[in-house]
């Protein structure tokens, strides 16, 4: 008897939106099935319905059977014994799935304790040896203490040990490692990974992730607008995708393997502006080491040299979120910094584009000072011409209120004296240029993509013809298809315009696609520097190859796919 | 969980408030242009025996400071000073009203407390329903209804058309004063229990929406289970914080409902005393009110990290 | 980090709403009330305080709609009028401690530090006296009326109004949209005013729409209690505490007719208030 | 309901004898009073309690006549010395003896400035009080007076324990300190606020007025309607002075009856300015012409009332000759509803244009009625009329400080009489008295009061009266309005009060038992 079988379930709002398009999935016993697709394509809700979790007033059709019994339409007393016995499930973001208010403890044995009426004690035990199970370093300590005292990753594993305490049949993973740092994540891909292997669960795997879909899964299922696009062997989807919308999603989908070929690839592409020209390795970044294209100085575009930053807090231990840091970028060099969360890449970059001053160290950009903040207007002016900055989440970096054409046209004339029809003109040049239109120019943030709203603020941040642009993680709440297109216009303008750029991100595989140069970030301090694809292919410190190998590498042949 | 430092910083600070506010409850006389004697004894016959009288409870002849140090330091000893319209110590005509007062607001925080979390709560797990509508329908009525309006609307439906309840008084002993109390608590009540209800329905419903809840849900748990222990419990930290901002609403507004159920509390006695320039009661009722609500909220401060751990950690935000 | 998820809530949030029956009737009730209010003398049948002893107690009658009172005083006439008071009171109320609360709000939360902390206190310290009770304060300073209770209460209601503000202003100030101002070389008072300033104005414009029912709730009980607005002004809380002495003899229209005007409006006002937040709320990315 | 219909009602002296006693009643009051010390009770809410519990030296009775009190006799031997015996065998409350010490102590406070004394105006003229005997008293005045001894049956000659007013000290007559005195009643419990408990005091020395009743609560409601229900709901026994609004409804009630007592009561308008317009004699005549007085009495006291010419009762007029009677009622100016004469009036005064101001406070409804019929009345005949609310306290002030009364021409009052008297009213109108607010000033009429406060023998003072309540009918000081009854109500359980204002001074509440 399949674990799982999906057949045909469809999912309509009260007010008639149609969710869930005929969706059919199985998983058998012991098997991983993965499911990929964008935001929005209706993966969680496909999850929850296993578990009887509809929307409110939602009507649904088709069925879903766990282990032969009929979830939709079940009886409330049914629907919580196979919540009890059957199947578990393991949210996104374990933050906000832990009861901030009850200690993990009562997390772990409440439903031991309600549910099956084991003793306290008897519950405490048996959470305790899950959480060692979890790997968690101190399982009895951590029995005690609240969500707020845990990292996400330690969060996440006591959502997993919940999950595992009824010792389900199923498994179902829905994104849970998207909230955490890529070290974490291959972590918890591991424990599930072990779990999975010794209960002999089967697992329902969400991700947007095609990689790590491709890395553990047996079989995926990719989604799109409600509707299942493809299915099939993981390898098989990616590696020769049918549909066309796998197919994009495979194409946007950026890699960290570094193929003997690329190498070759970029060298042979060595005089094209605003690209490194030489392959001679750089272990670190002298100036002058990478030789640039725009031979009018040879002055670097940056240079920050030993600047440190400490955040003190009262009653706690100061942060030091940035330590003796030194960069350089050449004129229309591409700086990338990687590092996990909390590593100081934004405290650097705030820094750079003056929202934060420097404890230590200075910051000299096309030769200027910028290290102290801007006390007149003129200097302030001179600043942000000097670097521009794109934050990372595009529905919180534009004004709610300011139409885009507005937003743009207001830096514009900050900055410049323009007639009300010079800056129209120039405000929709500034979209065309990064694939917008004239019609977008009307439109409020709200009623924008998110990738439309990123290029709204890089269109914004060009108004200005910065000296250098900062994107600080500009992609990373995009999805790969959207980032693909971003990405695509920041590497049209550099070519075009030789901008120097400073790309912040977690995501290597971003990274690479786009820095010529990349430094790594640790606990504030910079660990490794070199060219990326050195860097990547050959690292040097643990650290870095800690961070490289943590990415899912799936074998699926990328190099098959062509990319853009 | 609360360290003895955060209790002492919290307790340091409702000093601070309770300083700050004596200081305007003492200053405020002085916004008042003119003779201060010639204020104090508005309507009364000047004599020169009242007006050394009450410059020499006022210390009037000392600097303004001095005549606060001796305020506050007679008021820390239970001297509030004399009334003018009752010719008696302010400590003893409070002391003799505060039972009234204290037994209607007691009595309208139970219904309060019980109704609103009741209402609340059926409101929100029945969102977007027919029955949610009728409760925050019923809800926005009722709470338009001024506490002096429902009044006069239940003496004489429930006092005088039936004959239920008694009209006035307090009553002699536990039961009867409950008996007495019953209209004016519910007066009392009806526009907190209103505030109280929504605050508890918008507050589950936020919970009601959090992850955590579903995965709750998801393990098994049933319904109600869930609602205990996940929506509910995490649901009382703004309630508890709307509450402990009510207390000095229910005591002011029971000077409402006492004059209209002519129950003799602290809250009439208020306006009795605004009415008669009684100024030294009018002081000390309005000091006390304020110390009433800033005590409250200082253990609802300190019952915070009991409420919400994080906010132990200085995590703050829900 | 944000995640796809939460950037779907976002994108989810403004919820268009269809016409809404309450919503346009509850204005429409305030506009006429509002516009009886101003043309009082126009539209009044009678002169609000014009005694006639040979109507007293009338009913509604073809001649007084609404009956009249003890005096024979025409109540739909001292109905219109006393909406000027009813509703003059509030709207200072409300309009003053708006502007006040909104600008001591954005001082708090644009600059922080000890300016926040300072004022942080002082609301604290305002908290803690409940608006009636310094309305009532007041009339005990200052005698009796309308002026002192309004300015108090106008005192009183800043620091709701601040409060909601500086939360507003602090969560918009460290958002990325306000960095990237600055980023661009605006100054922080630009932002602050040009920018910052309307975009928290209409939440906290809905938030004190709602203080409009309880201020007049609270003047309506000052005058209720004698305190508020002095006879023979007609005004709807006096004429409930006048009208009160007639219960007795049966007669109810002078006190509940009034009593019924304020419950109106209060929930009329609520209405309005709580359905342009939920309008404002969604426009704006919580 | 049919507002045009007024009321039947008709005055009572005797309630009918009680059956017997009764353990307990209860008596409904719309004040709290703010004092029982008798040198600050002046009013209502205070009197109509300490009557019970305190005496005077004499006692005024339901038909305002006078009797001896706690004096057993008075002598007047020269017309500047009053010479009180003091009666043996009366205990105070805590049962130490009523000594002549204690009269002189008592007394002697309304002379203390420290004190400030209500009722100081009746002791005005007092030089000295003095024991000049083992019971016996004498009061020395500056010149011949002879209210003095008429006071005495008020709370100006209430007569305290000496020791207990030591004892309190400031704290005498409030709710802590209490009172110790004479009376039928002894002060039990006074919780602030809600209610004062009497009980009988059965060492009282008069046995035809020992109580009925072994306690008496008095319960405070100022809410009218509050008041109305309680008595209708049997809640409280009987109550003094009911809401006009709610009389209809007590009648009708079915649970005790409601019964119209004698007053001494007058509602007047107090001419404050005479420089003003209404300082012209035919301006005065004009504007009380214009009031539609039978309008207003069924207006203010919704029919319960009678107009009137004359600013004092028929009531206090207790000695009065026949002949002193009929020339103080009889043939007075009338004054009827008239509004054109009344114009004619102002147009040959000249005044047609002039502007007044009236003061009123929101104090009871009648002050409304007053205050708005006054204005249409002035506006009626071509004055322009100003309505000024101010404060009740404010509206008190009018009555002691002649700052208040600055540009206010007209105000309201009830004024009542505390002796059984007319005198006591028309003495207020002499020239230069405290009370003379407008500072009105006839040589013939200060010239007769002042013989007749110098006359002893009631009936010949009651001619001069008489001849004093005419000018002030022609002239006009002030604008007599009406009359209204003392309403009192009597639930099924109780009887035998005598309806009368004297429960101000009187024990009435001992004479309540059972029905
Ligand atoms: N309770 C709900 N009520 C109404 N619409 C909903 C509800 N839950 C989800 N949706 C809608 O259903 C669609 C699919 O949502 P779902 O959460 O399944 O997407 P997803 O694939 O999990 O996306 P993500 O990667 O962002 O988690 C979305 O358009 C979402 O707006
Ligand atoms: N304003 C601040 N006050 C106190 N600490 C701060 C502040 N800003 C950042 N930090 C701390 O400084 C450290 C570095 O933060 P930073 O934001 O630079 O990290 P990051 O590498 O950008 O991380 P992420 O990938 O999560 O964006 C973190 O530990 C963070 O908690
Ligand atoms: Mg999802
Ligand atoms: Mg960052």
């Amino acid at each position: 008897m399949t674990l799982l079988d999906i057949s045909g379930l469809t999912l309509d709002l009260p007010n008639g939106t149609r969710l869930l398009d005929a969706i059919s999935i199985t998983v058998a016993e012991g098997e991983t099935v993965g499911l990929v697709g964008e935001s929005g394509s209706g993966k969680s809700l496909t999850a929850r319905s296993v578990l009887g979790l509809l929307p409110d007033r939602a009507e649904t059709g088709g069925s879903v059977h766990l282990l032969g019994r009929s979830v939709l339409g079940a009886s409330r007393s049914e629907l919580l014994d196979l919540r009890r016995t059957t199947a578990s499930m393991i949210f996104q973001d374990p933050r906000a799935g832990i009861n901030p208010m009850r200690t993990v403890g009562d997390h772990l044995t409440e439903a031991m304790r309600l549910c099956e009426q084991r003793s306290a004690a008897d519950a405490r035990a048996a959470a305790s040896s899950l959480l060692a199970a979890v790997r968690m370093p101190r399982p009895d300590e951590h029995l005690r203490q609240y969500p707020h005292e845990l990292s996400g990753g330690m969060l996440q594993r006591v959502m997993i040990a919940g999950a595992l305490s009824s010792s389900p049949r199923l498994l179902i993973c829905d994104e849970p490692t998207t909230a955490l740092d890529v070290t974490t994540q291959a972590e918890i891909i591991a424990v599930l990974a072990e779990q999975r292997a010794s209960r002999g669960m089967g697992m329902l795997f969400i991700t947007h992730d095609l990689n790590l879909a491709a890395s553990i899964c047996d079989r995926v299922y990719v989604m799109n607008a409600g509707r299942v696009e493809e299915q099939g062997d993981a390898r098989q989807v990616f590696r020769d995708p049918q549909a066309a919308y796998t197919k994009r999603l495979v194409a946007a989908t950026p890699t960290i393997v570094v193929a003997d070929a690329e190498i070759d690839a970029i060298e042979a592409r060595a005089d094209v502006p605003g690209r490194a020209s030489t392959a001679a390795p750089a272990s670190s970044l002298p100036a002058g080491a990478g030789v640039v294209a725009t031979p009018a100085s040879t002055e670097p575009m940056l240079v920050a040299s030993g600047v440190s930053k400490t955040y003190l807090r009262r009653g706690k231990a100061p942060v030091h979120a940035v330590i003796d840091a030194s960069i350089e970028i050449p004129r229309g060099g591409a700086l990338g910094i990687v590092g996990e969360s909390g590593s100081g890449k934004s405290t650097l970059a705030r820094m750079i584009v003056g929202l934060e001053q420097a404890d230590a160290g200075d910051i000299r950009i096309a030769g200027r000072e910028r290290t102290g903040a801007p006390t007149t207007r003129v200097a302030r002016l001179a600043h942000a011409r000097s670097v521009q900055m794109v934050f990372q989440d595009p529905y919180l970096s534009l004004d709610p209120r300011i139409t885009a054409g507005r937003a743009i046209e207001d830096a514009l004339r900050l900055h410049a004296r323009l007639t009300t029809a010079d800056a129209r003109a120039r405000v929709v040049e500034l979209l065309e240029q990064v694939g917008l239109g004239d019609r977008h120019a009307q439109a409020r943030p709200r009623t924008l993509s998110g990738g439309q709203r990123q290029r709204v603020a890089i269109a914004r941040a060009l108004a200005i013809e910065p000296d250098l642009l900062v994107m600080d993680e500009a992609t990373s709440a995009l999805d790969v298809s959207v980032q693909a297109q971003v990405l695509g216009v920041v590497e049209r303008i550099r070519r075009d315009r030789g901008l120097t750029v400073l790309f912040i991100s977690h995501d290597l595989a971003v990274v690479r696609r786009l820095c010529d140069e990349t430094v790594v970030m640790r606990t504030g301090e910079i660990v490794e520097r070199g060219r990326t694809i050195e860097l990547l292919s050959a690292p040097q410190q643990p650290y870095t190859r800690l961070l490289i190998d943590s990415v899912p590498r799936p074998d699926w042949g990328r190099e098959a796919v062509p990319q853009n | 969980m609360t360290t003895l430092r955060q209790v002492a910083g919290k307790l340091g600070g409702l000093l601070l408030t309770l300083f700050l506010a004596s200081l305007l409850v003492f200053f405020s006389r002085f916004l008042v242009p003119g003779d201060p004697v010639s204020f104090l004894l508005r309507g009364r016959k000047p004599s020169p025996e009242a007006i050394a009288q009450v410059a020499a409870q006022y210390g009037l002849g000392l600097p303004p400071w001095q005549q606060y140090l001796d305020w506050v330091g007679g008021i820390l000893q239970g001297d509030f000073g004399r009334s003018l319209q009752f010719r008696q110590d302010v400590s003893v005509v409070i002391g003799e009203r505060l039972p009234v007062t204290l037994g209607l607001v007691v009595m309208a925080g139970t219904m309060i407390a019980v109704v609103g979390l009741i209402a609340g709560a059926v409101a929100a797990l029945n969102r977007g329903r027919v029955l949610d509508r009728a409760v925050l329908v019923g809800l926005t009525v009722l709470g338009a209804i001024p506490s002096f309006v429902g009044s006069i609307v239940l003496i004489a439906v429930f006092a005088v058309q039936l004959g239920w309840f008694p009209s006035f008084g307090s009553g002699e002993g536990f039961l009867d004063t409950v008996y007495h109390l019953v209209l004016p608590s519910i007066a009392l009540a009806v526009v907190f229990v209103v505030l109280i209800a929504k605050v508890t329905r918008s507050s589950m419903i936020d919970q009601l929406g959090r992850e955590h809840v579903e995965v709750a849900t998801s393990r098994g748990l049933t319904r109600g289970t869930v609602i205990r222990r996940h929506v509910f419990r995490n649901a009382i930290g703004p309630i508890l914080t709307v509450s402990g901002l009510l207390v000095a609403g229910l005591l002011v507004a029971s000077s409402i409902v006492e004059a209209a159920f002519g129950l003799s509390g602290i809250g009439s006695l208020l306006v009795q005393s605004v009415d008669r320039l009684d100024f030294p009661v009018v002081q000390a009722i309005v000091l006390l009110i304020v110390t009433a609500f800033v005590v409250v909220n200082a253990i609802i401060d300190i019952l915070e990290p009991w409420v919400d751990p994080r906010s132990a950690a200085g995590a703050g935000a829900r | 980090m944000t995640t796809p998820t939460m950037a779907v809530k976002v994108l989810r949030a403004p919820r268009v709403r269809r016409g809404n029956l309450s919503f346009d009737i509850s204005l429409a009730i305030l506009a006429v009330m509002t516009l009886a209010a101003m043309f009082a003398p126009l539209i009044a049948p009678y002169d609000p305080d014009a005694v006639d002893f040979a109507a007293i107690y009338s009913g509604p009658t073809a001649a007084h709609w609404l009956g009249t009172d003890a005096l024979g005083r025409d109540i739909l006439s001292r109905m219109i009028f006393g909406a000027r008071p009813a509703l003059l009171g509030p709207l200072l109320v409300v309009v003053a401690s708006t502007v006040i609360g909104i600008l001591l709000g954005l001082l708090a939360g644009w600059r922080g530090g000890w300016i926040d902390a300072v004022l942080g206190r002082i609301f604290d310290v305002v908290f803690a006296f409940p608006a009636l009770l310094i309305a009532i304060m007041a009339v005990a300073l200052f005698g009796k009326g309308l002026v002192a209770p309004v300015v108090a209460m106008s005192i009183a209601y800043a620091p709701f109004v601040a409060r909601l503000t500086r939360t507003l202003v602090a969560s918009e100030r460290s958002r990325p949209y306000v960095a990237a101002y600055r980023v661009q070389g605006f100054s922080g008072s630009w932002i602050a005013l040009r920018r910052v300033l309307p975009n928290v104005t209409p939440i906290v414009g809905a938030q004190s729409t709602l203080n409009f029912g309880y201020v007049l709730a609270e003047l309506a009980a000052l005058s209720f209690l004698g305190l508020g607005v002095q006879a023979p002004t007609a005004d709807w809380g006096a004429m409930i505490n006048e009208g009160q002495a007639g219960v007795v003899g049966g007669y109810f229209l002078p006190a509940i007719v009034p009593a019924i005007a304020v419950v109106i409006v209060v929930v009329a006002v609520n209405v309005i208030g709580e359905e342009l937040s939920d309008r404002i709320g969604g426009g704006i990315p919580a | 309901p049919d507002s045009a219909a007024a009321p039947d009602w008709e005055y009572t002296t005797e309630t009918g004898a009680p059956a017997g006693d009764i353990d307990s009643y209860s008596w409904v009051s719309y004040a709290e009073p703010y004092s029982l010390d008798y040198a600050y009770a002046f009013d209502y809410a205070d009197n109509q309690v300490l009557a019970n519990v305190c005496e005077s030296l004499l006692r005024l009775n339901p038909d305002y006549t006078l009797s001896p009190g706690l004096a057993e006799s008075f002598d007047h031997p020269t017309p500047e010395t009053w010479v009180y015996t003091i009666r043996d065998g009366v205990t105070f409350h805590d049962g130490t003896p009523l000594t002549a010490a204690d009269v002189v102590a008592s007394m002697n406070r309304h002379l203390d400035p420290a004190v400030g004394s209500s009722w100081y105006s009746v002791y005005q003229n007092v030089v000295s009080i003095e024991q000049t005997g083992d019971r016996q008293v004498t009061v020395t005045e500056a010149s011949a007076d002879s209210q003095f001894n008429l006071a005495m049956g008020g709370s100006a000659g209430v007569i305290e324990s000496g020791a207990t007013l030591t004892e309190k000290g400031a704290d005498y007559g409030n709710s802590t300190g209490g009172v110790n005195c004479t009376g039928p009643f002894s002060l039990e419990e006074w919780k602030s606020g809600e209610r004062i408990t009497l009980a009988r005091y059965d060492d009282y020395w008069d046995e035809t007025l020992r109580a009925k009743a072994a306690e008496v609560e008095f319960v405070f409601m100022n809410d009218a309607n509050a008041r109305v229900n309680a008595l209708k709901s049997g809640d409280v026994d009987g109550g003094w002075m009911l809401p006009y609004e709610g009389i209809a409804q007590l009648t009708s009630a079915g649970t005790g009856e409601v019964y119209f007592g004698l007053n001494t009561a007058v509602s007047s308008l107090i001419v404050s300015n005479l420089e003003g317009p209404l300082g012209d004699e035919r301006v005065r005549r004009a504007m009380l012409m214009a009031l539609d007085r039978e309008g207003i009495v069924e207006a203010a006291s919704k029919g319960y009332g009678e107009v009137t010419n004359a600013l004092t009762t028929e009531s206090v007029w207790v000695g009065a000759s026949e002949q002193g009677l009929a020339d103080a009622f009889e043939g007075l100016e009338e004054y009827p509803y008239d509004v054109e004469a009344a114009k004619q009036l102002i147009d040959e005064a000249g005044a047609t244009g002039e502007e007044i101001v009236l003061a009123t406070a929101p104090i009871s409804s009648d002050f409304a009625v007053i205050a708005q019929a006054t204005a249409a009345a002035a506006e009626s005949i071509g004055l322009k009329a100003t309505i000024e609310t101010v404060t009740p306290n404010a509206y008190t002030a009018l009555f002691s400080d002649p700052a208040a009364r600055e540009g206010v021409d007209l105000f309201y009052t009830v004024w009542y009489l505390s002796s059984p008297d007319p005198l006591e009213m028309y003495s207020v109108l002499r020239t230069g008295e405290f009370s003379n607010y407008g500072g009105w000033s006839n040589a013939e009429f200060d010239q007769v009061v002042n013989e007749a406060i110098a006359t002893d023998d009631p009936a010949a003072r009651s001619e001069k009266t008489a001849e004093a309540q005419r000018i002030a009918n022609e002239q006009l000081p002030w604008l007599p309005l009406s009359t209204a009854p003392m309403s009192v109500f009597l639930g099924e359980r109780i009887s035998g009060v005598a309806p009368s204002i004297a429960f101000l001074y009187y024990p009435w509440a001992a004479a309540i038992g059972a029905r």
